[in-house]
């Protein structure tokens, strides 16, 4: 993946984020505050500004002012983790213009890291975890397998789509659906589905 | 949605603005990042008390900074945590040498940006500490899951911790004093409308006309309960009954360890209200709900401290901690001690909090 | 209807029932006939200053009873003034022997009912004086009716004249005081909503999902013109600007003249704000709207103002004279000179204003 | 007519104003403040619960202390307004047990003028004025062209009935209602209303 789909692919993500942030607020409103489109929304349209300044970088730089730019303009939950995710992803692929499969494992698996250590949520709390992990692990067994980048991407996506829709039924243990004990289950997280849409743009750019 | 504001995204500043401007003598405003700060900090050798959280909760946190209270808050966007680099900008601005003491409500936002504020200002060579409030007992399960959320204890706690720092408290004794005064507090709440938030417009969650919803936290966040309207008297024993009935409840939090210079998991304990406690007793309006209703709250839960030998002596009846134009309210029960009520009572002067001075 | 209330019959009674007990140490309440008084009174040798009128808007006035404000309230039903054998028994308990001063809003029912109150006190040996508050610029003509009504004014008036009579003026000079603050005040409010009286148990009015009402009074009376809603500044604007643009005014009131010992009509003119004027700005919620709003009002209200060249020097910003659970706010403008800045300032000490002390 | 009837007439008219109560306070919503029915009947079920204790008393005794019952319970402008035209109205008739028409019309015309001098209104202002007034006119007129108790009543009911109706095209001058101005035009006055009640009650007493 060159240097010039990630920045697609943060701005697909960001454009994503646009057309659903009404959708990811009521999925909020339901079991949370009513603010994950807008948080999102406002992250990801300051981080998107923020690419022209670096856009000639190395994808390290890139992913790291995303980060630093989420932490400081998102706030509530999906902030630090969102900004984690992006600071841990940019640390293991300093200096590359360009990512092999494995460079792409590697950068999910150590965002994913970070948002676990962060929010110290588990599987089936109910949270982003609930799909960023799955699809993490169905991308590396991809790889594993000899897969491609596109092909790897795919299974990911399919796991994560399949892993979001696979919240609606669990009782959320962290974040402020867990307020809510039994009264979650029904809902779809909207973390979990904005690390949907994240991945899925990210096949898209493929 | 009808309000008093212009676009919804300027919101928060613009209320901010408003208030800086309201009270120039107390409090001043600083933008990117967003914080409030005393007038005259810093206060060499104080200990400075720094709060924060979501807006919409007005006058919670930005109202209480001034003399005997918070020495800065930073408002995050409307029921949105924060961000570390307010929390550290606001440390650096009120740092009076003798370090900051965070207070921080028990959201998964609000932990994750306060923690990492706490290292960055640690990195910094500000000393830091935080104390977690996490007081509803509308939160029923603690293992493995959030806990309890942060509510009107937060209040109580910043008056308490800031008349403190005033009278010359070290940090680690304001810290304990933090924790002891949250392991003393229980809170519940009542919606009996949705607030609106002005970015959605729309009211966060729909209640029927005669229904209102049981044990909310400040956010629009729905209950534990969705029940048809009672009687204020009934509605004054269910939250007070949930709160003198909760039985002791125990945890695991992290605060940062000064001698280790690491985060450790501290096991914390609040221990059941017995007969003969003395209790303050705070009664909350959630934005829309008027004093009138308060006082025929509170005239009941008076009845029902009586009735389980809690002898109220002291109390705050008002909009403090409110959730945007919510209507309902919430019930706090802070156990007393001799140094906390010399505290309470101890002079105070902030935009929404003054007495003594 | 969802309220914090009991039986919608009990709901003043038990309201003051709650306020008893929640501020012994500053008011006592007195049933049958009803009426708020100091816990200390009487002062001896002070000249007492009692208002009342319809309930419903709370804090005003039983929460300005204690030290530097007033000496008692009289509340009536919801909406509804008070009766005069209220008036008189709360004028026995506080007399000190130096007179009463009635501050009295203009309603044909408040002031029917304390000229009646007046007259009995009278009858019984107690000095009474009564000053009528009428500030409300959304009422515009005088001759031949009612007048303005008597709004915001009003909780300043008796801030004002509480902190004399603390400073020993005697009956005549509070009173002509507390004619000159009525003079020199002007108020505008608007509802977003209606409120709902507890025996009614619906809106007054209903208003369109995008629809105000402008120059609303305290009562849910219909304003003088329904319009869609606007942003909070144009808002601020249009209240600000037609306190700001009010001409002079000049009516009648019906005074007691104590050497003649009769009622006597008195011609009183408000003149019109001057550039260079020191005013305090007071912007009011109706009860369900939440600070955060009020100080975008009030954002824009101190641009208005300087706009004008009016000077603001002192402010009052929450919930002092509500309408039940209406949302919506309202701006009172008070020129003020050193005697009154020196008066506003000196300490106070109620359950809902409180500072110095 | 007898004290019995006075005492019946009371009664009715509080059992009137209790079938009324809502619709009264209906009409205040639309231009006062929505509580004339709640201030009435509050009045009014005090002030029949005195009567017991005073119904072996002479007509004046029992109309003063309805009038002391409806100025120390009712407030608002009616409570002065109604106890002030039951005060005046006791204070002609003071010891009688039945009336003749012509104590009837000093008895109201006494009324009238206590209420006319406590709220200073005017005719046309849209006030209970704008019926006391032509009602009592009517039944003076009545009464002078040599018409019984009965039938003169029933013009001054006939009267005060269009008289309230005359009040739905007036501008309010006095009361609550002035403050809207001309908005005020279209709605009928509701202490018109109530008077008009107190009077039709009076003629089906008789
Ligand atoms: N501790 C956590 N670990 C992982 N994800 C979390 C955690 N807490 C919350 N989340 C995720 O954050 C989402 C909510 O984000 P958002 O609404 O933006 O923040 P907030 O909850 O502060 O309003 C949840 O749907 C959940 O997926
Ligand atoms: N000055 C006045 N003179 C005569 N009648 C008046 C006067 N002011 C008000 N009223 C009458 O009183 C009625 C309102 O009574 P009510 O609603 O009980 O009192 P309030 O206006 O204090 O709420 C009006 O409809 C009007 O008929
Ligand atoms: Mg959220
Ligand atoms: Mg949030
Ligand atoms: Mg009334
Ligand atoms: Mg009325």
């Amino acid at each position: 993946m060159k240097k010039q789909q990630i920045l697609q692919w943060l701005q697909a993500f960001a454009t994503e984020i646009e057309q659903n942030k009404d959708y990811l607020t009521q999925l909020d409103a339901a079991i949370g505050d009513a603010d994950h489109g807008m948080n999102m929304s406002r992250g990801f349209q300051k981080a998107t500004a923020s690419l022209a300044s670096v856009a000639d970088k190395d994808i390290g730089t890139i992913l790291k002012t995303v980060s630093m730019t989420l932490i400081s303009s998102v706030g509530g939950a999906s902030g630090p983790l969102y900004g984690t995710f992006f600071l841990r992803a940019s640390t293991v692929i300093t200096g590359k213009h360009e990512l092999t499969e494995e460079d792409m494992l590697e950068m999910l698996q150590a965002g994913l890291d970070g948002v676990l250590q962060r929010g110290k949520a588990q599987l089936g709390d109910k949270t982003m975890i609930d799909v960023l992990s799955p699809a993490v692990t169905a991308f590396s067994q991809a790889v594993g397998e000899g897969k491609g980048m596109h092909e790897a991407m795919q299974l990911a996506v399919a796991k994560a789509e399949q892993s979001m829709k696979n919240t609606i039924p669990m009782i959320a243990k962290k974040g402020r659906a867990s307020y809510l004990g039994e009264r979650s289950v029904g809902n779809q997280d909207p973390g979990a589905t904005s690390s949907y849409l994240m991945l899925k743009c990210l096949l898209e750019t493929l | 949605m009808k309000k008093l504001i212009n676009a919804p995204v300027d919101f928060v500043r613009e209320s901010l603005e408003g208030m800086a401007v309201a009270h120039p003598d107390l409090i001043k405003v600083h933008h990117d990042p967003t914080f409030i700060y005393r007038t005259d900090a810093p206060k060499h050798g104080k200990v400075a008390i720094v709060s924060g959280g979501g807006s919409g909760h007005e006058p919670m946190h930005g109202g209480f900074v001034g003399i005997g209270m918070l020495d800065a808050a930073c408002p995050g966007e409307v029921f949105t945590s924060p961000t570390p680099d307010q929390m550290l900008e606001a440390a650096k601005k009120v740092d009076g040498g003798a370090g900051i003491l965070y207070i921080v409500k028990n959201y998964s936002g609000d932990i994750m940006n306060f923690e990492m504020a706490t290292e960055l200002a640690r990195s910094e060579g500000i000393r830091v500490l935080n104390i977690l409030i996490d007081d509803d007992v509308a939160v029923k399960d603690s293992l493995y899951t959030q806990g309890r959320r942060g509510v009107g204890t937060t209040v109580l706690a910043e008056k308490i911790c800031g008349a403190a720092t005033e009278q010359g408290y070290d940090l680690q004794r304001v810290a304990s004093l933090c924790r002891r005064v949250n392991l003393n507090g229980r809170s519940m709440g009542i919606a009996l409308t949705s607030c609106t938030v002005p970015a959605k417009g729309t009211p966060t969650f729909a209640l029927g006309d005669r229904e209102v919803e049981m044990g909310i936290g400040i956010h629009g966040e729905p209950g534990r309960e969705r029940m048809s309207i009672k009687s204020a008297d009934e509605i004054a024993q269910m939250l007070a009954m949930s709160i003198i009935e909760d039985i002791s409840y125990s945890r695991t939090v992290r605060e940062w360890d000064e001698d280790k210079g690491e985060w450790v998991d501290v096991e914390l304990m609040n221990h059941a209200f017995e007969k003969g406690d003395k209790v303050l007793a705070f009664v909350n309006s959630m934005g829309g709900t008027p004093l009138s209703e308060l006082y025929i709250i509170y005239r009941q839960l008076v009845e029902v401290c009586e009735k389980h030998s809690l002898q109220i002596v002291r109390n705050l009846i008002g909009p403090y901690m409110t959730s945007l134009d919510m209507q309902g309210c919430s019930i706090t029960l802070l156990k007393l001690d001799d140094e906390m009520i010399q505290l309470w009572d101890a002079p105070v002067k902030t935009p929404s909090l003054r007495w003594g001075i």
